[in-house]
């Protein structure tokens, strides 16, 4: 069966193609050259529509154990969006933690067809591969969190090589079934299981006495080697903490010519001026960004309103869990590997620092230049639901809009940032850069993110309107694999989704050293440890990701 | 009158989920439209029509016909009146705000869990949990008044916030768990184990608890000013005690093992 | 290991390694010797050993009304039965995450409450997790971090009989991978109620035991008086406890204060019904207590029959904990309701689930009775559809939670599935729906 | 234009002048006690040294008895009134005065009797003398505090409402033959002003007999003798005194609204002149600056004219 999209303006900046009328054809579930006309074909009318590939989102937290702890928290917000479910959908609802199958719903509406967790725990890894299995319409992947994890901490302080630690992400990538590594707070999680409550880039952890730039680079090398595709991707030291500027900054310079993705770098861009002690640092950060092409980042934006924040950062989230909106909180230490905190938040317009991280996260989208390495989140559900991204994107797009919101927030903040005299606006193929391309091109997707031969079929017909947050709101039409899932933003269909997961090869000696790792420290066997491929989506099995030569 | 009279047909065999029938969401439609709506029954749902005759009614509340299996009654009232001729099930005035709720006979658990403001009013007993937390909220009621004519269940006023409830009658076992404020008043007998964990606010009672939680010392007796006070300024804790809230009351305080503040005032 | 390999009545095979379903611990170090349909354990506690042991009998055959049926017929049966009810009441959901994630397909179609047989100790965990929250630690952190370990109620080696074994090891040797990484060998262990168990003071030989004796219903005052002592409060003044309890108590929390990672476990099914939770939220009161100044984590015990997995695929599910009901484009999660006990009582329909042991079905008369259980189970009333159905780690593979809601386990199967899975059975009665699986 | 005809009652001038009156920001309070007396002492502690804002920072008096029937708790009671010059002024100075004198007297309790405008707190500011151990009830539809002390327990409304309408400094004089016949006036006056609910007379017995002017010749003093009404300054000052009066003693007035200044100082003028020139009352004048600096005028003529027309 073909399908021919015709007549929409085409954005798809992977192929260097810019707002051009012409069609899209599909055979099988994946965009064909197109044959021009004849045989049966099915044509959709795109006519006043832009065409985009379907959304890509790096970073947000949609499955697993913390992600299960926030909706235990959050059963009014639960209650507040209920979920009808009739043929399409199975049911569930909620906003800051939906359930899987309004994860999925609620993504495909938007024109989304792929999201990546972004912490999935070793220990952990397992659960959050039967949560994905079970979120319609999207592909997902999750990125493994090291860097806390004992047994690295160990390679890395009792000096083994850089085979041995290359070898040992290796099998847990592969043992995980993930598709890049995360690093959380390098060493701080590690540190806050001895009491430490603080760890800087270059103060040494208690007990392994390792600094989280040694942790850091020692990853670095190694997904590098391996040829892991998505460079690591950080959530540095210090997260909101103010100050911690520059700690973001020695970080990028730290990277020894390594690629770094710097996650929901917003948490991370925080000065200590003015009399609340509290400033942005978004000017040096993206000035920074600017002049480090190996650098990406993610934004992190925070949106106002009800959420509930879920991180491996538990040194952090243990300091934020006083200001928990309602007043109650989880933390857990994990298995050797992590920790996780989970922290209901409600984001005011009317608190200086709120308001602030808002203007920092828009000022940090809007001077970073190159679209290619910034990446469109809210950290799911940390800076705000995903469900905001039309209203971000508006943000983005229109200036009026935004200056109209500025003028709403705390007085104080709004004379701290220079959000105003930002004159830019993203034009709909940054937009298809930062939704699309770009997560594609760093998670190494080579079939997705564009609308060239060969791609997958995930397509989007959005009708060009100029209130942009309600036209990204509800496409016309969202094809999943060729196949029809949302109409008019409606879901019309469910499919299964995939997971992406690498496979890089590890020496056999590094499953022996495992066993006994298993056996006698952790009192869990590796082989039950290890997820197989069977495991994956129902007996489907990974999508693996070609590693980079 | 824009308010409707819903008498049941017969009596419900599965659970009926009454809280979308509220008079603001009644205002200004007719009776074939009430008729016409859906409420979740048993797991599935019920037109109200096939459940309730639905007349007009002879003022703006909202009147049912009760059920023991007519659950959440008055759940999330604001404004306005609604009245039940009978019993009903659970959850009855959750979460209400504002506005009045009466129950002319029994009212099942759950009864005003998470309240914030209005009046209930039952006139015959009512179940477990009484302005307890709603599931998974930290705190339960938090304003408002609950009267019950009857006796209560077990966990009355688990977590209170705020506010008032009444008892005519007794009370079962733990009530006042983890208590934070408001007042309890129990005109009948306080059942065992209450008190626990219990931080700040008054149990009002005439009769000294057979067993209270762990926790408590006895201040000894007092001539309160407060209840004096009280007796005048809160006309249903004077209905409810007549002339047994002169001021005097022996003063129960705890719960200590939770650093509580609280306090059992039994009156004489 | 795939059922293929079974060898017929011939030299038993020796498998190793095999994962525990049923206690929650998550033991996955089980070895059993199987031959045709008998599966004899070698190496597991006596629960599991029990639990695990089959004989030579063939798998029954469903029935309905008493009289032997096909699959087809029983499953078929079964969606008349569930088509007709209003208010089904789905019970036991002892099954792997593949027959509850059937179960609830089961539940979205044709409507039904669901709850876990297990879940009475969840439920008052969740009384504090749900409201306040907590600090917990996984079983491999208090292996390796826990240098104070307080107990309060029961010996738990009573329901969990390799619990100390697992997360109190005592070091062997020096360096190396062995546990504990991270606290001295000798490690402090507290009990706060019985005294320990013989089988116990043996698994936990090499570490400094103590106790504080109390009779049961005592044992949530102490963990309240600890919590207070550690909240800086003169317990002396409050002297509720016979004897020395008191004072050790405040012992005690000088000793947790010095303490670099204490850790406070409990099994809420195994206590006062009316104390548990108070004892869950004395012990998060005394981590949070700790936190400011040193490490503790909770460690609650339970997971019964995979009843963690249940909940959390519910969450996942349907954003709501068990004891909720799922039907006409809703789920409404009400406690009081939806408990088993009392959805019964309004309930016209039972189904009981129950594949990893014979736990007959509650009483129940209102109604019609489905159960898609263990072959063995003997029923007061016989059921109007049975499905026996094997066992997740016996009969099939399947997936099941550990007790610290964290890890998840891959069951094998370990003979020749005779029997249909859970799952397979409910996804039979699904395909009458027009659903399929 | 013929010159206004005199207004005379009884016998008595009542002089074409007018009171001059500020805003005042005020409040009512009530405190009730186990007997009359201790009511009483608690009340009159808490009115005692509140003469004049300019040095006492407010103006307070008894209002009035309240039998116990009528009280919050039941208990006998006293109303309270008390003014200062800004609502800023009166939210430090009540609780203050509260804490010191009531929280302090046996048996006390302290209630609000007025609702309404900017909150003054009560307990809400007391509430820390029970150094945690203190309680409140949410009760009726208002707050209360019960503060644990030594004889019992202290209990006060949260709050108590307030007034910016409120007007001190109605006035009037008493221009008397003799000294016994200014002071039977005044009496008089206070007595028939006792019954007048809503207004006090804040100076010593309801009288003050140093009525002053506007400024000094010494720097930093802001009111000093009023030599025009001083009878033995006659000759050396400008005088307002005719020659047969020997003495003058004035009655100052704070009301929680105009209407209730003006309705005290009819009452007491009608009760000066019911003695007549007969009891040795020669005049009733009142005090001003000229007009330029207080808004409330309340103008001797407009108010007894109705008792004039009699």
């Amino acid at each position: 069966m073909r399908t021919r999209v015709t007549g929409g303006r085409v954005f798809d900046p992977a192929n260097g193609i810019i707002d051009q009328v012409r069609d899209v054809v599909i055979e099988d579930g994946r965009i064909i050259a197109d044959p021009g006309p004849g045989g049966s074909e099915e044509v959709v009318n795109a006519s006043g529509c832009i065409v985009l590939a379907g959304g890509i989102d790096l970073h947000s937290h949609i499955a697993g154990g913390k992600v299960n702890l926030g909706r235990l928290l959050m059963n009014e917000d639960r209650a507040l969006f209920p979920e009808p479910f009739g043929d399409f959908c199975g049911c569930g609802g909620g906003r800051a933690a939906p359930t899987t199958h309004a994860t999925g719903c609620r993504y495909s509406q938007m024109g989304y067809t792929a999201v990546f967790e972004p912490a999935v725990v070793g220990a952990n890894a397992r659960h959050a591969h039967l949560e994905m299995a079970d979120i319609p319409n999207i592909d997902t992947g999750g990125f493994l969190v090291l860097g806390n994890d004992d047994f690295l901490l160990r390679l890395i302080a009792m000096g083994e090589g850089q085979q041995a630690i290359n070898d040992y992400v290796a099998w847990m990538l592969k043992a995980t079934q993930s598709c890049a590594i995360k690093i959380v707070n390098p060493g701080g999680i590690n540190a806050f299981k001895f009491n430490g409550r603080n760890l800087d880039l270059d103060e040494a952890g208690p007990f392994y006495e390792l600094t989280p730039r040694r942790i850091l680079n020692t990853l670095q090398r190694a997904v590098t080697e391996l040829g892991v595709p998505h460079p690591i991707h950080l959530h540095g030291c210090n997260l909101g903490i103010p100050g911690n500027v520059k700690t973001t900054l020695a970080t990028m310079g730290a990277t020894e010519g390594f690629p770094l993705h710097l996650t929901h770098i917003q948490f991370h861009s925080y000065g200590t001026e003015g009399d609340r002690h509290f400033s942005s640092g978004a000017a040096e950060i993206a000035e920074a960004v600017n002049a480090m092409p190996h650098i990406s980042v993610d934004v992190g934006q925070i949106m106002f309103g009800q959420t509930v924040t879920a991180s491996a950062d538990l040194m952090s989230q243990y300091r934020n869990h006083n200001i928990a909106d309602p007043k109650k909180w989880i933390g857990m230490d994990i298995e050797m590997d992590a920790a996780c905190g989970v922290v209901p938040f409600n984001y005011r317009d009317t608190s200086f620092v709120n308001a602030l991280q808002w203007a920092i996260g828009l000022e940090l989208f809007l001077l970073i230049e190159d679209p290619w390495r910034v990446y469109l989140t809210t950290d799911h559900p940390n800076g705000g639901p995903f469900t905001s991204y039309p209203h971000l994107i508006r943000l983005l797009m229109d200036k009026p809009f935004r200056d109209h919101h500025l003028r709403q927030i705390h007085k104080a903040a709004r004379s701290h940032t220079r959000l105003e005299s930002i004159s830019r606006e993203y034009t709909l193929e940054e937009i298809a850069v930062v939704t699309r391309a770009a997560p594609a091109r760093t998670l190494g997707l080579k079939d997705r993110g564009h609308l060239g031969p060969g791609a997958r079929a995930d397509v989007v017909l959005y009708e060009d309107q100029p209130d942009r947050e309600t036209m990204f709101a509800h496409p016309r039409i969202v094809m999943k694999d060729g196949e029809v899932v949302v109409v008019n933003g409606e879901i019309v269909a469910l499919t299964e989704g995939r997971t992406y997961a690498v496979h890089p090869p590890s020496d056999p000696l590094m499953d022996k050293r495992l066993e006994r790792w298993f056996d006698e420290a952790v009192g869990l066997k590796s082989s039950h440890y290890q997820i197989a491929d069977g495991e994956i989506r129902g007996g489907q099995g990974p999508e693996i990701v070609e590693l980079k030569p | 009158m824009s308010g409707f009279r819903l008498t049941l047909k017969a009596p419900l065999s599965a659970r009926v989920d009454a809280s979308s029938l509220l008079p603001e969401a009644l205002a200004g439609v007719s009776a074939a439209d009430v008729a016409a709506l859906t409420v979740p029954f048993g797991t599935g749902v019920a037109l109200v029509g096939d459940l309730f005759e639905i007349t007009a009614g002879s003022d703006e509340a909202v009147v049912f016909s009760g059920d023991p299996r007519l659950d959440y009654v008055g759940s999330g009232l604001a404004a306005g009146e609604i009245r039940v001729e009978g019993s009903v099930g659970v959850a009855a005035g959750a979460g209400m705000s504002g506005g009045r709720l009466v129950i002319s006979r029994d009212a099942g658990d759950g009864l005003a869990a998470g309240l914030t403001g209005g009046r209930i009013e039952v006139f015959g007993s009512a179940g477990k949990n009484v302005g307890g937390p709603r599931p998974g909220e930290r705190q339960g009621m938090r304003g408002g008044v609950v009267s019950i004519a009857g006796r209560v269940g077990d966990g009355l006023g688990a977590r209170l916030r705020g506010g008032l409830i009444l008892v005519g009658g007794d009370a079962g076992a733990g009530a006042a768990d983890g208590l934070l404020a408001g007042t309890l008043a129990v005109a009948g007998r306080l059942g065992p184990g209450a008190g626990r964990g219990m931080k700040r606010g008054s149990i009002l009672v005439t009769t000294a608890p057979e067993a209270l939680a762990t926790g408590f010392a006895e201040a000894g007796p007092q001539d309160f000013v407060a209840l004096k006070l009280l007796a005048r300024r809160v006309p249903e804790l004077a209905a409810l005690f007549g002339g047994t809230l002169s001021g005097r009351a022996v003063r129960l305080v705890g719960n200590r093992l939770a650093g509580g503040e609280g306090e059992i005032l039994v009156l004489s | 290991m795939s059922s293929g390999e079974t060898t017929e009545a011939g030299a038993p095979r020796i498998v190793r390694d095999v994962v525990c379903g049923f206690c929650g611990l998550g033991c996955d170090d089980i070895e059993v010797a199987v031959a045709g349909r008998v599966v004899t354990p070698r190496k597991a506690c006596a629960d599991a050993a029990r639990l695990l042991a089959r004989g030579d009998a063939p798998a029954p055959s469903p029935r309905v009304n008493g009289a032997p049926a096909s699959f087809a017929e029983a499953a078929s049966a079964a969606a008349v039965h569930l088509k007709a009810a209003r208010s089904s009441v789905f019970s036991g959901l002892g099954a792997d995450l593949e027959g509850h994630r059937r179960l609830y397909d089961i539940a979205m179609v044709a409507g039904a409450s669901i709850d876990h047989s297990a879940s009475g100790g969840l439920f008052a965990n969740l009384d504090r997790l749900a409201r306040r929250g907590w600090i917990a630690a996984t079983l491999a952190e208090v292996r390796n971090r826990c240098d104070l370990l307080v107990v309060f109620g029961d010996d738990p080696a009573a329901s969990f009989g390799r619990l100390f074994e697992r997360i109190m090891p005592v070091r062997k040797g020096e360096g190396g991978d062995a546990a504990p990484l991270f606290a001295p060998s000798g490690r402090r262990v507290v009990m706060i109620g019985t005294p320990f168990s013989d089988a116990s003071r043996k698994a936990l030989a090499g570490h400094e035991l103590s106790e504080i004796l109390l009779p049961p219903e005592q044992v949530a005052t102490a963990a309240a008086l600890l919590a207070s002592a550690l909240a800086g409060r003169d317990i002396g003044a409050v002297d509720v406890l016979p004897g020395t309890a008191g004072a050790s108590l405040a012992e005690l929390a000088d000793l947790l204060r010095a303490a670099r990672y204490s850790v406070f476990t409990w099994n809420a099914a195994t206590l006062p019904q009316a104390d548990a939770a108070a004892v869950a939220g004395s012990a998060s009161e005394a981590v949070d207590l700790l936190s400011p100044t040193t490490r503790a984590a909770v460690l609650p015990l339970g997971g019964r029959d995979n009843v963690t997995g249940a909940h959390q695929l519910a969450l996942w599910r349907f954003g709501y904990p068990l004891r909720t009901a799922i039907g006409a484009g809703t789920a409404r999660h009400a406690p009081d309701l939806y408990a088993t006990a009392a959805a019964l009582k309004d309930g016209d329909l039972l189904l009981h689930a129950s594949a990893f042991r014979p736990d007959p079905p509650p009483e129940f008369s209102a109604g019609p009775v489905i159960a898609l259980a263990h072959p063995d189970t003997s029923f007061a009333r016989e059921p109007d559809v049975f499905i026996p159905v094997g066992t997740p780690g016996v009969d099939h593979p399947g997936h099941v939670f550990r007790m610290d809601s964290v890890v998840c386990l891959p069951l094998q199967g370990l003979r020749s599935a005779e029997l249909p899975s859970l799952a397979e059975a409910a996804s039979a009665i699904l395909a009458n729906f027009g659903r399929g699986a | 234009m013929s010159a206004p005809a005199p207004l005379l009652i009884n016998g008595v001038e009542i002089r074409d002048s007018f009171a001059e009156a500020f805003p005042m920001a005020g409040t009512r309070l009530i405190i009730t006690a186990d007997t009359p007396r201790w009511a009483h002492t608690a009340a009159a502690s808490l009115t005692g040294f509140a003469t004049s804002v300019i040095g006492c920072g407010c103006e307070a008096a008894i209002e009035r008895e309240i039998p116990a029937d009528e009280t919050p708790d039941g208990r006998p009671g006293y109303a309270v009134l008390i003014f200062a010059m800004s609502l800023k002024d009166l939210k430090k100075i009540v609780p203050l005065r509260a804490g010191q004198c009531v929280l302090t007297s046996p048996t006390s309790a302290l209630y609000s009797g007025l609702e309404g405008g900017s909150a003054v707190p009560l307990g809400k500011a007391l509430r820390y003398f029970g150094d945690g151990h203190q309680m409140s009830k949410n009760l009726g539809g208002s707050r209360i505090w019960r503060i644990p002390v030594m004889e019992g327990e202290f209990v006060c409304d949260e709050i108590v409402g307030s007034t910016t309408a409120a007007v001190g400094g109605g006035n009037f004089l008493i221009l008397a033959r003799s000294r016994p016949a200014a002071l039977a006036a005044a009496e008089a006056a206070v007595a028939a002003m006792g019954q007048v609910r809503g207004a006090i007379m804040p100076f010593p017995g309801g009288v003050v007999r140093s009525g002053s002017k506007v400024g000094s010749k010494y720097a930093g003093l802001i009111a000093s003798s009023n030599d025009a009404y001083c009878p033995t300054l006659r000759g050396i000052a400008k005088t307002a005194l005719p020659a047969e009066v020997e003495s003058v003693l004035e009655i100052v007035i704070d009301g929680l609204s105009e209407g209730e200044v003006a309705d005290s100082m009819r009452a007491g003028i009608t009760a000066v002149c019911g003695l007549g020139a007969a009891g040795g009352v020669v005049a009733v004048d009142a005090g001003n600056y000229g007009g330029n600096l207080g808004p409330f005028h309340f103008k001797l003529h407009e108010l007894m004219a109705q008792e004039a027309g009699r």
